[in-house]
């Protein structure tokens, strides 16, 4: 990643988006908006003082919406470059309000709020096309009640739970212990001051809240109204207090998640969505299964799959090695439905196929192996382009020319053409790469090619 | 180092404020002063942004206006700003290498934003191991290294050919080398390949003629590889040819030499007739089937994930299904059950072929390894979990999916090439996830079968990108190499033992004769100073630019004050 | 560079210099940016902090750590334990493992000489063949076997290096030897002879009835 | 002609692609949508099956 941003023949445009295509294999002209980031990349020296001082905090769209950044942000911190972006839909000043903090704190003068989207255009030879895909929303399966039940998550949030630089720093918190937590702190700062306020009266009138309360109760203070005041003020803190208490009970009772279920095939090989297999998530739930155990040994993991599809270089040996060592049950089934029991616990109702039985089981996560489902914006990347899609919307190839478009000169690789693995996708596109070059080098050689058979 | 030389040693540091980064948690003005009480310390700087085009002007100036001849950057991570700080340096004329650069930022002011005090302190630390360090660098030079434009591509099959073409289409020259006689490998055994179905004599034939006259490519069938000799850029090969042996120069050689079927002598009765292995089953797709055959029954994992075969052999699932499948078509109304552990029928095309043979009548029993099929008589028992019983499947042509191995000799290939095999003889690229194609020695490169089982999509795209990968040395025309690498500093204390020939994790070190007898020789190309021969080397003759154990003890010196 | 690079012999010169504890981390097993110089360094410091028990030394003063680059809170969480655990042991020489300044350098010289020698560094750098393929007559060893045989080759490398240091002071007799290094005289005996062998020592002269050995100049 | 390549996507399919035609000589343009490169890979914890972290 970092090789990109300091190869002298890589010009990185980051933060930019592809508007039009014109020409032909060897001659396309492209036409690319570089967003504005409202700062300047030629200062910005990546030192991230503004993002300190930024008073607007995000849901950080890098940690699956599970932590949060600034308006001013870069997207994750090694990310390359290091030049950081203003947010438009969250910064204060881009939306009228007084603020500027970042301007005053960056010291190189690398914010710019004038800054305007600008185009460019590029003259180039051949295109690849490696737009990626998109994580399937599992909220379309109503079934598994995802978005409903806090701890059911997607297997790329669990993986940024997993993560020692995710916002939980790689303990297997709960998303609904997290929100408890959360909770609690919002409580007791709402307590703080309530105290604070109940304090000053009884200084004032130095007398304890509980024994002024009995003897205002008795009316012995009559209409008093700074005491009554005094008494409006400590029955909201009663039920305050004790909500603080009870919450502070649950979050003691708080462990890390150690039943794990991972549930295969979420969006994939399903009719109503994509009927194709997605081809990693097998071995990325079997990985994440067993990162978990490295973090807290006596994790226990039930993969509820249909097959396991453990095809790579040493991926068998590895789920066996999950099995063996890691204390991970494979079990063959579809999940039939997913429902929340006490404490929050989800339940896993699935047909064990060996013994023909409809089982229930509880858990303390459940982890969804979504589907590696066309990127958003495809078509229209498509259309742009003027390739055309398969049925699933990946971009069409031919069985025999596996990165080439039907479109010469436009090359595609990894999850855009199909769902695939990394090391896939890296031979992949290298393959393309070959093909591109072919075409930069085509007017070189073709004297030799005319020799040719 | 001698005494004389040091006294010539004028260090300069430049110590960053980066904005606020460090100067807002460290005491900007005693680190500089501090660093200016330094041995050898001519100069000091401090600057809001050295990085900045001001900052790297100011070193710049500094160095030809105060003769400096070392340089102290201490500021953020080498990470990202070592190559511009280097580069400004031999910008000013002063050698790259006599650079060094102090992290005060990330390891310092970043972590210490409470304790000023003590963060100061450690800054101080920091830049007294750096100056250290710095007054016993030595200047170092790029190592440059000349690429034969020739490609070596050791196997024949799909993967081979098409790897071939891409690098002749270049303009590259290339040698194939082929074992049997004729070009084509696996793929002259398959009849269709699914699940487009096309033709695979089709391909091998169009491929095969692309291959042979292409004016680019030479094929040397019936030949093998006896020897290699030499490292990226400067191969030599012996080739064993029938027209006698050649020896041919080269810069990079492609590893695709594929992979071989299990025969499965023992297993379920096999015995060639009326039980085949799916291969033996493809000959006689291609043939026709006989209208006898009605009933089919195929075993998937024949002799594959087991004890003795742990792995997944990834493409025989794909191969059942799809010869189902053209059963159904050549013989239909016949009778197709395969009995299965997982359908490993990944990807979008493959679950779809799977769902269609499903759809044409293909039934699939689920069977478990504890209580595997067994074959009596002309019909096969299997126990079905589905069902809670054993059922009696009785077949005209029972069909064994049997895995892909390495082939026999790929140890010795291996060998030759100085590239390691894994546990299954598959050969072990560079990085299983990031250097599919690559391995770790530089300059060889791999696809196809060789590496892991593929179907033919694969085996072309993996053949396309080795050819891209192997490509960049040769149009480079060389190879330019960092010089922090090993060295023998000291030949006469080297006793030729040959503990880090053994230990070199890229085949960089090797033994040689010489007139005091044997003695190790780095290749330089191929060293990628990772330092293990240094701290091996009991006789202290190897050593690592840049980090030789001078050096390092100086830092650890300096850092006890 | 890499962990790798880290020659067991620097951590006894770092003590000698004065340092307290050393910390090497290095990348997780199988993410070696240099394919394997992280199983060499863990190999050669698991051997170096043997040596370092052996002749009195703590050896939680050395550690090898594992960390990827993306994990800072692991980082700190190492790093942050292993000055605890230097904190709690104290400065070396004055904490639990107390030598005396000049018998600190001593060991240390001696810790030196057998971290640098070349038995203990053919039998570590070969320590993967040994466990997988077996040494030069085929004999496969279980960890468990070659760690006995380092501890073994460990105690007899000091006994060694000690000898050699006697001896640098000026010609012995073995039992003056045996005396001083509170050894065995058959031991010291037979480490002698093994050492006239190999060149290193060589009888100077009689004196009385007890020869006296002395050391042969190594050449470079 | 030109013989420039325009990869778009800068997740490590895009990453590779470049830097293979880089490395060889030819002048790439890489556009990403997102502030910073490194695509679905960068937010992995460790990969499969060896453990790897992920960038």
């Amino acid at each position: 990643m970092l090789d990109v941003g300091r190869h002298p023949n890589i010009r990185l445009l980051a933060y930019s988006e592809l508007e039009k295509i014109e020409g032909e294999a060897g001659n396309f002209k492209a036409t690319v908006r570089r967003k504005a980031r409202y700062v300047e990349e030629d200062k910005c020296t990546g030192c991230g003082a503004c993002k300190e001082k930024c008073p607007t905090v995000v849901p950080d769209s890098f940690n699956e919406g599970l932590g949060t950044r600034k308006a001013i942000y870069s997207y994750f911190a090694q990310g390359i470059p290091s030049t950081h972006t203003i947010d438009p839909d969250h910064c204060r000043q881009l939306n009228g309000k007084k603020c500027g903090v970042c301007a005053k704190t960056c010291q190189a003068k690398a914010i710019n709020f004038e800054q305007k989207d600008r185009i460019v255009e590029i003259q180039v030879g051949s295109i690849i096309v490696a737009a990626g895909y998109d994580v399937f929303d599992p909220k379309s399966i109503p079934e598994y009640r995802y978005g409903e039940i806090p701890n059911v998550v997607t297997a790329i949030e669990f993986e940024r739970l997993l993560s020692a630089s995710g916002p939980t720093s790689g303990h297997l918190d709960r998303p609904s212990d997290r929100a408890l937590e959360a909770e609690l702190e919002e409580v007791e700062k709402k307590v703080e001051r309530s105290r604070k306020a109940l304090d000053k009266y009884e200084e004032k009138y130095g007398e304890k809240s509980i024994d002024f309360i009995t003897k205002f109760r008795a009316g012995q203070y009559g209409d008093d109204s700074d005491k009554a005041k005094w008494a409006e003020k400590y029955e909201e803190f009663l039920p305050l207090e004790k909500s603080y208490e009870d919450l502070k009970q649950k979050v003691s009772g708080i462990t890390v998640a150690k039943r794990l279920a991972f549930v295969q095939c979420v969006g994939s090989r399903d009719f109503r969505f994509y009927p194709f297999c997605s081809g990693y998530c097998c071995m990325h739930s079997i990985k994440e299964a067993i990162i978990a155990h490295e973090h807290e040994r006596e994790t226990a993991s039930t993969i509820f799959g249909m097959d396991i599809r453990a095809v790579g270089k040493g991926f068998e040996e590895y789920k066996i090695r999950g099995g063996n060592h890691s204390n991970i049950t494979y079990v063959r089934g579809r999940v039939a439905e997913i429902t929340e029991g006490p404490g929050r616990n989800p339940v896993v109702t699935y047909e064990d196929t060996k013994e023909r039985k409809v089982k229930s089981q509880e858990f303390d996560m459940v982890i969804l192996a979504t589907a590696c489902a066309p990127t958003r914006g495809i078509a229209e990347l498509a259309k742009t382009l003027g390739v055309e899609l398969d049925k699933y919307n990946f971009i069409k190839t031919s069985p025999l020319s596996p990165v080439d478009t039907t479109v010469p000169g436009i090359f595609v690789c990894g999850c855009a053409q199909a769902p695939m693995d990394v090391p896939e996708s890296v031979a992949q596109a290298s393959s393309a790469a070959a093909r591109a070059a072919e075409i930069a080098f085509q007017s070189d050689l073709e004297k030799e090619r005319a020799v040719a058979c | 180092m001698p005494a004389n030389k040091s006294d010539d040693i004028r260090i300069g540091v430049f110590i960053c404020h980066c904005g606020s980064n460090i100067a807002g948690y460290l005491d900007m003005e005693a680190l500089g002063s501090y660093a200016e009480s330094l041995p050898h310390v001519a100069f000091v700087q401090r600057n809001l942004y050295t990085c900045s085009e001001g900052g790297i002007n100011e070193i710049k100036k500094a160095i030809g206006e105060k003769n400096l001849n070392r340089v102290v950057v201490a500021s953020c991570t080498p990470r990202t700003h070592e190559p511009l700080f280097r580069s400004s340096c031999a910008e000013a004329g002063l050698n790259p290498y006599l650079f060094e650069m102090v992290n005060i930022r990330d390891q310092c002011s970043w972590v210490h934003m409470q304790e000023r005090e003590d963060g100061t302190s450690k800054a101080k630390d920091l830049i007294r191991m750096g100056v250290a360090k710095a007054a016993l660098l030595e200047p170092q030079n790029p190592i440059m290294s000349e690429v034969t434009p020739r490609a070596m591509i050791i196997g024949g099959g799909i993967a081979g050919m098409t790897a071939a073409l891409a690098l002749a289409n270049r303009g590259y020259e290339v040698v194939v080398v082929e074992r049997s006689d004729r070009l084509g490998g696996m793929l002259l055994n398959l009849n269709k390949l699914g699940p487009s179905m096309a033709d695979a004599a089709e391909l091998a034939e169009k491929t095969v003629k692309a291959v042979s006259c292409h004016p680019k490519i030479t094929v040397f069938t019936g030949s093998s590889v006896t020897g290699v000799q030499g490292f990226i850029g400067k191969y030599s090969a012996d080739i064993e040819t029938p027209a006698g042996a050649k020896k041919i120069d080269l810069g990079v050689i492609i590893v695709a030499t594929g992979a071989r079927n299990l025969v499965p002598a023992g297993l379920f009765q096999y015995e060639g007739e009326k039980i085949v292995t799916q291969l033996e089953l493809e000959t006689r797709l291609k043939k026709g089937l006989a209208s006898s055959l009605k009933d089919f029954v195929m075993i998937q994992c024949v002799g594959a994930r087991n004890e003795e075969r742990p792995y997944c052999s990834r493409i025989c699932c794909q191969t059942a299904v799809k010869n189902a499948l053209l059963i159904r078509e050549q013989a239909p109304g016949s009778k197709v059950t395969i009995l299965y552990r997982d359908m490993q029928m990944y990807g979008v095309e493959n679950e779809e072929m799977f769902r269609d043979s499903k759809a044409r009548g293909i039934r699939y029993v689920n069977y478990d390894p504890e209580k595997p099929p067994r074959v009596e008589g002309s019909s096969v028992v299997v126990y079905n979990a589905l069902l809670g019983r054993e059922m009696k499947l009785p077949f005209d042509l029972l069909a064994l999916s049997t895995p892909l191995l390495s082939q026999e000799d790929s140890d010795e290939t291996g060998k030759l090439l100085r590239v390691p095999v894994d546990e299954n003889g598959f050969f072990l690229e560079g990085h299983v996830k990031l250097k599919p194609l690559d391995f770790a020695t530089d300059g060889v490169f791999l696809c196809g079968s060789a590496r892991f089982p593929a179907n033919v999509r694969e085996a072309v795209a993996q053949g396309l990108g080795a050819a891209s990968r192997a490509s960049i040395p040769l149009s480079k025309g060389s190879v330019v190499v960092e010089p922090i690498i090993s060295v023998l500093a000291n030949e006469d204390a080297c006793r030729g033992c040959g503990l880090c020939v053994a230990l070199c994790p890229y085949g960089a070190l090797e033994i040689h004769k010489t007139e005091k007898g044997r003695k190790v020789r780095v290749i330089d190309v191929a060293c990628k100073g990772c330092g293990v021969c240094a701290a091996t080397c009991y006789q202290h003759a190897l050593t690592i630019n840049s980090f030789t154990d001078d050096q390092i003890e100086a830092q650890i010196g300096a850092f006890l004050g | 560079m890499c962990t790798g690079r880290i020659d067991p012999a620097l951590a006894a010169k770092a003590f000698r210099k004065g340092l307290d504890g050393m910390l090497v981390v290095g990348c997780y097993f199988g993410d070696c940016h240099y394919i394997s110089g992280n199983y060499q360094a863990k190999a050669k410091l698991d051997m170096a902090r043997k040596l370092f028990a052996h002749i009195g030394l703590n050896p939680e003063r050395l550690a090898f750590r594992q960390c990827s680059s993306g994990e800072a809170s692991v980082f700190v969480k190492i790093v942050g334990e292993f000055t605890e655990k230097i904190k709690e042991l104290g400065p070396l020489g004055a904490g639990a493992d107390r030598f005396e300044a000049s018998k600190l350098t001593k060991k240390m010289d001696i810790a030196e000489a057998v971290l640098a020698g070349e038995k203990i560094r053919w039998v570590i750098g070969k320590r993967t063949p040994f466990l997988q393929t077996g040494n030069m007559y085929g004999e496969i060893f279980t960890e468990h076997e070659f760690n006995r045989a380092i501890d073994m080759i460990i105690v007899e490398e000091t006994e060694v290096q000690e000898i050699l240091a006697g001896l640098r002071e000026g010609a012995k007799s073995v039992k003056d030897l045996a005396a001083s290094l509170s050894m065995p005289v058959e031991k010291v005996f037979r480490h002698i002879l093994a050492l006239k062998r190999r060149g290193f020592v060589a009888l100077k002269r009689i004196a009385g009835r007890s020869p006296l050995y002395t050391l042969v100049p190594q050449e470079v | 002609m030109s013989k420039d390549v325009l990869v778009i996507g800068g997740g490590i399919a895009g990453i590779q692609a470049s830097l293979d035609l880089a490395d060889m000589g030819i002048k790439v343009h890489l556009v990403e949508r997102l502030p910073s490169i490194g695509g679905k890979m960068a937010q992995l914890d460790k990969t499969f099956p060896t453990n790897d972290c992920a960038i």
